[in-house]
């Protein structure tokens, strides 16, 4: 190795990977050219990237729990269900705020939700990690069984606790309706979701970009007792990481529920098979891969659903098979699994 | 002979055994020893899923591949025999040759999206590969109800099969032991039959050299390359024969059932229970499959009854705040997610695992 | 009988190995020295088909098998042991043999035998196992060995396959004192059989200039020397990029 | 004395868990009613043995196999899905007895699946649709459909299409059954009709996951277009709240017709439940209503043949007026509500207010079946 | 000179299999430790007891006098890292998934980011093991076999530890690299780190060893100085020769 470049040299930088943004670009364009009609184009792609949005709030905990950590996770609907369920609760015991026509009640009610679902929804993580998720991680068709295991046992707790019927969640007053750029017509409660999705965006890519947080973790999932002996309380880490994933899945509950204007026990079970097929076009762990991801799936179902609405059924799964076919581990791999 | 029967593996468990012995003998009197048409409708569907696990087992357990996609090969056979029979159907009924070229077309079927599958595995890996498998399913499921022209839709399809194994058929005059012979007890034990040579067949594939390869390839398919094995081929070759197992159980189930929709054979649902089912019995053992069906068909079946037994429904148990709502008989799904997380808990290696582990003290430890 | 040409691999604008052209003889153990990173298990990769070539060809009695997998090299008599060790973690020490001596017999497509009902293929397998004095631990996982006897095992994975092409890929690195002669008198054994092409890459000197009949250094992919042991181990190249004994101001 | 015995199969447990519920409560109340609290016909105990199907099609055959046979029920009601419906019909006919469907919809029921043993309490899809056309068949009025991408979604809007004669059907938009994003859907049916001129409704057919609604969210009342669909639970109408003026057809809403044995349904629910009965509610209630009409008018005979004679044309009183099984597939012909859609704070949801009664013979049921 | 950390009687059972036999061993404060033994006796095992990766069944580990392992011991594995023992396995634990860089920066304790690494540290890793310098943002998983091995024992060095547990580091390195990595691991003694070192390389030994200790079966067989080893040809022929091939 003589011609190693002698110590004190500059240590080499990594690079950024702008591809799968062209993608996205470029299917923006590709839809243009299919819908043909600006103002018909800029709602479809307003609505989906909002869409994509919301999507990506709710795949958000799951990018931790099952693209981090590894843990296939298909109870994760049960967090989501569980923060819809407390939604219609905090904001039907807030009638007055929900009901009055100032914007700033409004948000004071379905922020109150919101938080009160990822306590919850958290604290029900804790639980679940402790009880569920701690005997078998490393050990994904375990998983698989026992988170489903707890899926069925937390809807059916919901069922004993809200009921089994459907319960309405209707939407704040000031938060109906749309707003008219020109022709095209952007739902209200959109916006509130791109705010709150952008968010959720630039707080998990700062903590997991700039803290040493991720690599933590990747590191735990595949070399526990390394970490360990690092110096690192890997069991700690994945208990936070796993309740902040839950509470992320409850902030994604209420939107979810606030979007759909109902809840239902099966609700997250619904969204199951959306938000994993998001995860793994992200590259399962990748944050920016997901956001990615997610706005895709919101376009594309958006593009192809006027253009070819019976093809619609089908969108996010061709989609996920062009993506992996292009790129076998996602957008945005993280590391070789 | 029997050691010839099992191809060389036996049970290795004095009370396994027994219990293996205990079900065979058991699924095979159960015409006459459980009355009744639902413990009949049960123990046909333990003979069914015995099937569809082992031959997920084989995929699974013996190979290390996990796919969510084996629900379509079951499908495809139920779909296949119940198309078949709607369409083929003639004057005088559904004979036997539009079964058969049914179930033929459905294999023919499962081969070919067998093969796809195989392929694609080539190109992505591991979890990729399973969440891929997964939206297939998804994927299929909702082609199969978009055909509704083809398969009924969410509705399903009901169709008649021959006469002889309808419940009208009564060959013979008097009850024999007790029991009215009907075409449903001849369906039973067609199918009693075609599960037992079909997994003793496989039985035969996973202690086969082919069988040992697929293992070599589970441990680590880089060093099985090394040392000589195309893992495509092996990998490709389980999946196809795990599929046509799968199809053949889902033509018997749809035979039995006399019926045959999505929720029956394509549901996400059922995946799971077959993957519970490995996981419970014991993956890479085969006789988990048999195990953990019985087992798990039964508590399917019996654990509302058993809940109402107890007394959740109006029993005193009812009137016990908050545990009332929770041992109600509709609350009976907790019960069973309950156990799922048990036994998943309780059996790491499985029932058959566990059962093996009683028996034999394992070998020795190090010895220089 | 064995030969590379121009073999080069580029890992992005990395050249891991670097248009090496060389050949090999049957009888001949030839040891393949260089730096840690020289690219010598690459090269072993791209001999036995782990990796795809950038340029270049691999020749196997004068037919070029570049083209092949790795199964398909295996199966015309490329043989290989790992650097690092590549085993069946979950069957037992026996099985893991077993299913290298089966592959050599090529019975893994039949379904319908009862593996059992081979008992030529154990008793080649047990022999193979005292050979490497691994006998009494023939039904422990292959998981649960110490290091070192994990090491052995690879090597009698080789050994099952009895290639015509030997490619051990540091051997004997983590075997202690008294094991690693038995490896040695393994392969020393393969020599005497004159018929085999024997490669090796090995860091203990000692063992190098003892078995070797050439050495071969690879030096950042590339080839920079090739002949009688003791005239390379004395050369520039090898004194100061590889052993560090030459008094240089670079530490590598 | 001896007893008679029913089998009700529904979904205790599974998606459709709470209208199974509902029906159930409705059915047991229906039979209290009928027999003045006796649960007697003909001095023979009624008893009810519950089983429930999960929603599965295949356990729903077994169970109602094994009630037919292990538990020799005379007669059988349920069950909630039509899926598991449909494959139920076989096994009445191999067993020789009633099965009295009660809400599964799916016309096929008494359509082409249908054989002698089956009668219909609950109404079928094609009631559901004609009387939605009736409701809003009016000259200039321009219609476009919106409905799920499979069968019931297409059988539904072909009989709403079929039962239109002055108004005019411009546009069928089918979705898939997992659509969350409605906006694509609602772009093209605006672009479809907003250059229409008249009343511009859009008619939504939609069960299940999704929430079409939100295509008002919109604004589809810049281009002038309404949107109209049928009934639902209470839990459901919360949304119809937000469309104050919407037009539609039900098939029941408590404070909708006006009979004794409504009044007595509605006043014994809130006595029971301090909440009016629901849509399954009624339903079961009928049901139950004619088992027992048909008990009482055989004096307590269950044999078969004897049931379906009686039952076949016979009329008996529910909680919608009187209903009548038609001979040819043993349907209920029954009344259908033309409803407008009035916010009222002290409802939680949108509250129903009669138009006009859609009677029987104002709808053009067809008669599918093959006999 | 006190022993800065102390085995006694320690035993350990892996599942059903009983491994170690009632382990004795003092580690003397600033010296170098050989731990030697042929394969399978236990040298693994011992250092992963010592981390607290197999629990110790019977017996007592203490560090700087306080128990960190054996029955009772409240200490996991990161708290026996936190009190200031580094451990280089014999698997070396790479992350495959991450690159070198971040390989060592969570070796780091102190470090958050890049930029927190001690530079000056890192530097004279570099001297020892250029080949980490130049695959800074390659993913580990990538290296060569003696690379992965550099990167395994720099990871234990980033930071000054107080004990290092080392087994076998020289497997898989050039000769120049192990030259290399004894002056290393000499020039931590000289700060005063105290080093276990589990090895088959004789050179490295007898460079670097002040104390011997030789395992067999799971017990310590001999405890000495280096020095007394290496002179006398008998007892290395005893405890580590072929004349001891006990196996069949
Ligand atoms: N798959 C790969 N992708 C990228 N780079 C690789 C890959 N495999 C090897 N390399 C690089 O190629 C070079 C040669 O590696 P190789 O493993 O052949 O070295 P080696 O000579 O066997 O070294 P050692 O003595 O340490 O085992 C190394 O720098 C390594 O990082
Ligand atoms: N996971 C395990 N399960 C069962 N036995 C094990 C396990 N790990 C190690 N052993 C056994 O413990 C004994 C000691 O192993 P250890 O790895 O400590 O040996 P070692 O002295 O480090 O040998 P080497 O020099 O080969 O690395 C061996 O007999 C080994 O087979
Ligand atoms: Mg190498
Ligand atoms: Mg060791």
């Amino acid at each position: 190795m003589s011609h190693a470049p002698s110590a004190g040299a500059a240590i080499p930088k990594a690079q950024f990977d702008t591809r799968p943004l062209w993608l996205l670009a470029a299917v923006m364009a590709a839809g243009a050219a299919l819908v043909g009609s600006g103002s018909t184009w800029l709602t479809l792609t307003v609505a989906g990237l909002a869409m994509g949005l919301i999507v990506f709030i709710i795949a958000s905990g799951l990018t931790l729990v099952f693209g981090l950590m590894d843990v296939l996770n298909f109870g994760h609907g049960v967090f989501i269900a569980v923060g819809a369920f407390v939604a219609t609760s905090v904001m039907g015991g807030m009638a007055d705020w929900t009901g009055s026509a100032s914007l700033g009640a409004n948000l004071v009610a379905v922020g109150a939700a919101m938080v009160v679902a990822m306590a919850v929804a958290g604290a029900i993580g804790l639980v679940f990690e402790r009880l569920i998720v701690r005997p078998v991680y490393g050990q994904h068709l375990k998983q698989i069984l026992i988170t489903m295991g707890g899926m069925i046992i937390g809807e059916e707790l919901i069922k004993v606790i809200w009921g089994p019927a459907q319960i309405p969640l209707p939407l704040p007053e000031s938060l109906r309706g749309a707003l008219l750029l020109g022709d095209a017509a952007v739902e209200r409660y959109r916006l509130l979701a791109v705010v709150i999705g952008l968010g959720v965006f630039a707080l998990l890519a700062w903590v997991l970009g700039r803290t040493k947080l991720g690599l933590l973790i990747r590191a735990g999932v595949q070399d526990r007792e390394m970490v360990e002996a690092l110096g690192y309380r890997v069991r700690h880490l994945f208990l936070g990481v796993f309740v902040a994933g839950s509470a992320l899945a409850g902030l994604g509950g209420v939107l979810w529920g606030l979007y759909q204007q109902s809840v239902v026990p099966q609700i997250g079970a619904q969204v199951n098979t959306l938000i994993f097929i998001v995860i793994i076009i992200g590259g399962l762990g990748s944050t920016l891969g997901s956001f990615v991801g997610a706005l895709l799936v919101g376009l594309a179902a958006n593009y192809l659903g006027f253009v070819a609405p019976k093809a619609a059924l089908f969108s996010n799964i061709a989609l996920m098979m062009a993506v992996l076919l292009w790129r076998p581990q996602g957008l945005y791999p993280v590391g070789g699994r | 002979m029997i050691d010839r029967l099992l191809s060389a593996d036996p049970p290795r468990s004095r009370l396994l055994a027994v219990l293996l012995l205990a079900t065979v003998l058991g699924l095979a009197c159960a015409p006459f020893l459980f009355p009744g048409a639902k413990a009949l409708g049960v123990a046909a569907k333990m003979l069914v899923f015995i099937l569809l696990v082992a031959s997920y087992d084989l995929l699974l357990g013996y190979t290390g591949i996990v796919s969510f996609a084996h629900t379509m090969f079951f499908g495809i056979g139920a779909y296949g025999v119940a198309i078949a029979a709607t369409r083929l159907g003639g004057e005088d009924g559904v004979g036997f040759g539009a079964l058969l070229m049914g179930l033929a077309g459905a294999l023919g079927l499962s081969l070919l999206l067998g093969l796809l599958i195989g392929l694609f595995s080539l190109r992505v890996k591991a979890i990729f590969f399973a969440m891929i498998t997964l939206a297939v399913a998804a994927a299929f499921q909702g082609l199969a109800s978009q055909l509704s022209e083809l398969t009924g839709g969410e509705d399903g399809l009901s169709f008649s099969v021959p006469e002889v194994l309808t419940p009208a058929f009564e060959p013979f005059e008097a009850p024999v032991l007790g029991r009215v012979i009907d075409g449903q007890v001849i369906t039973y034990y067609l199918l009693f039959g075609v599960v037992l040579l079909v997994f003793l067949a496989l039985l035969r594939v996973v202690n086969s050299p082919f069988g040992r390869v697929l293992q070599a390839i589970r441990e680590n398919d880089f060093r099985a390359e090394a040392i000589g094995y195309r893992s495509a081929v092996y990998r490709t070759g389980s999946t196809l024969v795990s599929a046509l197992v799968a199809t053949l159980a889902g033509a018997l189930l749809a035979l039995w059932l006399r019926y045959t929709g999505p929720d029956t054979t394509l549901s996400f649902e059922i995946m799971l229970d077959v993957l519970l089912i490995v996981v419970i019995g014991g993956m890479g053992t085969m006789y988990g499959a048999v195990l953990g069906s019985v087992l798990f068909v039964f508590a399917q079946n019996y654990l509302q009854e058993g809940l109402r037994w107890m007394g959740g429904e109006g029993g005193w148990l009812a009137e016990v705040p908050v545990l009332g709502a929770l041992v109600s008989p509709d609350r009976w799904l907790l019960w069973l997610g309950l156990g799922f997380v048990l036994c998943v808990y309780h059996f790491p290696t499985g029932l058959v695992g566990r059962l093996r582990a009683r028996s034999t003290t394992g070998p020795s430890p190090a010895d220089h | 009988m064995l030969e590379t040409r121009g073999l080069t691999i580029r890992f992005g604008g990395h050249v891991a190995v670097d248009q090496v052209s060389c050949a090999f003889a049957p009888g001949t153990l030839t040891a393949i020295v260089g730096p840690n990173g020289a690219g010598k298990t690459t090269y072993f990769n791209l001999i036995s088909g782990q990796l795809p070539a950038s340029a270049g060809q691999v020749l196997l009695d004068d037919m070029d098998i570049s083209g092949l997998s790795a199964p398909q090299r295996t199966r015309r008599g490329l043989g290989r042991a790992f650097q690092l060790t590549q085993l069946f973690p979950g069957l037992s020490v026996q099985e893991n043999v077993r299913l290298a001596v089966q592959a050599r017999h090529g019975g893994g497509l039949n379904l319908w035998q009862v593996w059992r009902d081979r008992r030529d293929w154990l008793e080649e397998t047990r022999e193979l196992l005292a050979a490497v004095r691994l006998f009494d631990r023939r039904d422990a996982l292959a998981a649960s060995l110490s290091h070192g006897d994990q090491r052995k095992l690879e090597v009698a994975l080789l050994m099952a396959l009895d290639p015509r092409v030997y490619m051990f890929d540091e051997p004997t690195a983590g075997m202690s004192l008294d094991e690693a002669p038995v490896v040695l008198d393994l392969i020393r054994a393969l020599k005497a059989r004159q018929d085999r092409v024997i490669l090796l890459v090995e860091h203990k000197m000692d063992v190098v200039r003892e078995l070797a009949d050439r050495i071969v250094v690879l030096h950042q992919g590339a080839l920079v020397a090739d002949g009688e042991p003791a005239a390379v181990i004395a050369s520039d190249v090898v004194q100061q990029a590889y052993l560090g004994t030459a008094p240089t101001g670079d530490s590598a | 004395a001896g007893e008679i015995r029913i089998a009700h199969i529904h979904s205790k447990t599974g998606p459709l868990e709470a209208y199974g519920k509902q029906t159930a409560l409705g059915f047991r109340m229906g039979l209290e009613y009928a027999t003045n609290g006796t649960m007697e016909v003909a001095g023979k105990k009624l008893v009810v043995i519950e089983k429930d199907d999960q929603g599965k099609p295949d356990l729903g055959k077994s169970l109602l196999a094994a009630a037919y046979g292990d538990d020799q029920a005379d007669i059988a009601v349920g069950p909630t899905s039509s899926g598991v419906a449909l494959a139920m019909l076989p096994v009445a006919a191999e067993y020789k007895k009633i099965l009295l469907v009660e809400p599964a919809v799916a016309d096929s029921i008494t359509g082409d699946k249908w054989n002698k043993y089956i009668f219909r309490t609950g109404r079928n899809s094609s009631q559901d649709a004609i009387s939605n056309a009736v409701a809003l068949d009016k000259p200039g009025t321009v219609i476009a459909t919106l409905a799920q991408d499979y069968a019931f979604g297409r059988d539904g809007v072909k009989a709403f299409k079929d039962a239109i004669k002055q108004a005019k059907l411009v546009h069928e938009e089918y979705l898939p059954t997992n659509t969350t994003d409605f906006t694509a859907g609602a772009q093209r049916l605006i672009d479809k009709l907003k250059d229409q001129p008249g009343r511009k409704v859009i008619f939504i057919i939609w069960a299940g996951s999704g929430n079409p609604f939100k295509i008002a969210d919109l604004d589809l009342k810049r281009h002038g277009i309404e949107i109209a669909t049928g009934g639902n639970i209470l839990p459901a109408m919360a949304s119809y709240k937000n469309f104050p003026g919407m037009e539609g057809a039900t098939y029941y809403y408590f404070g909708i017709p006006k009979n004794p044995v409504n009044e007595a349904l509605v006043a014994q629910h809130y006595k029971q439940f301090k909440q009016p009965p629901d849509f399954f509610t009624a339903g079961g209630f009928s049901a139950a209503m004619a088992v027992v009409t048909a008990l009482k008018k055989t004096n307590g005979d269950t044999a078969t043949p004897k049931l379906i004679s009686t039952m076949e044309g016979m009329s008996f009183d529910t909680p919608k007026g009187v209903m009548t099984f038609r001979k040819e597939d043993h349907q209920a012909m029954q009344s259908m509500y033309h409803f407008r859609i009035k916010v009222d704070p002290a409802f939680a949801w949108g509250v129903p207010e009669l138009v006009r009664e859609i009677k029987a013979s104002e709808m053009d049921v067809p008669i599918r079946n093959k006999r | 000179m006190t022993a800065l950390l102390q085995l006694d009687g320690v035993h350990t059972h892996i599942g059903a299999y009983h491994i170690l036999h009632g382990v004795d061993l003092a580690v003397p404060e600033g010296e170098v430790t050989m731990l030697l033994g042929r394969n399978g006796a236990g040298k693994t095992t011992t250092l992963r007891t010592i981390m607290g990766l197999w629990p110790a069944s019977a017996g007592r580990v203490a560090f700087r006098g306080q128990a960190i392992g054996g029955p009772g011991s409240a200490f996991a594995t990161p708290d026996i890292a936190r009190a200031g023992i580094a451990y280089v396995p014999e698997s070396m634990g790479i992350f495959s998934d991450l690159t070198v860089r971040e390989n060592m920066l969570l070796a780091a304790r102190a470090a958050r980011r890049e930029a927190e690494l001690d530079r000056a540290r890192l530097d004279w890793i570099f001297g020892f093991f250029p080949a980490l310098h130049k695959f800074w943002l390659y993913p580990a998983g990538k290296l060569s076999g003696g690379q992965k091995q550099m990167l395994a024992v720099a990871r234990a060095i980033i930071e000054p530890r107080a004990l290092l547990l080392i087994d076998e580091p020289s497997k898989g390195l050039a000769p120049a690299i192990v030259q290399n990595l004894v002056q290393c691991l000499a020039e931590l003694k000289r700060e005063r780190t105290t080093i276990l070192l589990v090895e088959q390389n004789v050179m490295m030994a007898r460079a670097l060893g002040d104390q011997v200790a030789v395992m067999d079966d799971g017990r310590v067989v001999h405890t000495g100085r280096m020095a007394e080893l290496a002179a006398d040809a008998g007892l290395q022929q005893r405890l580590l020769g072929l004349s001891l091939g006990a196996h069949a």
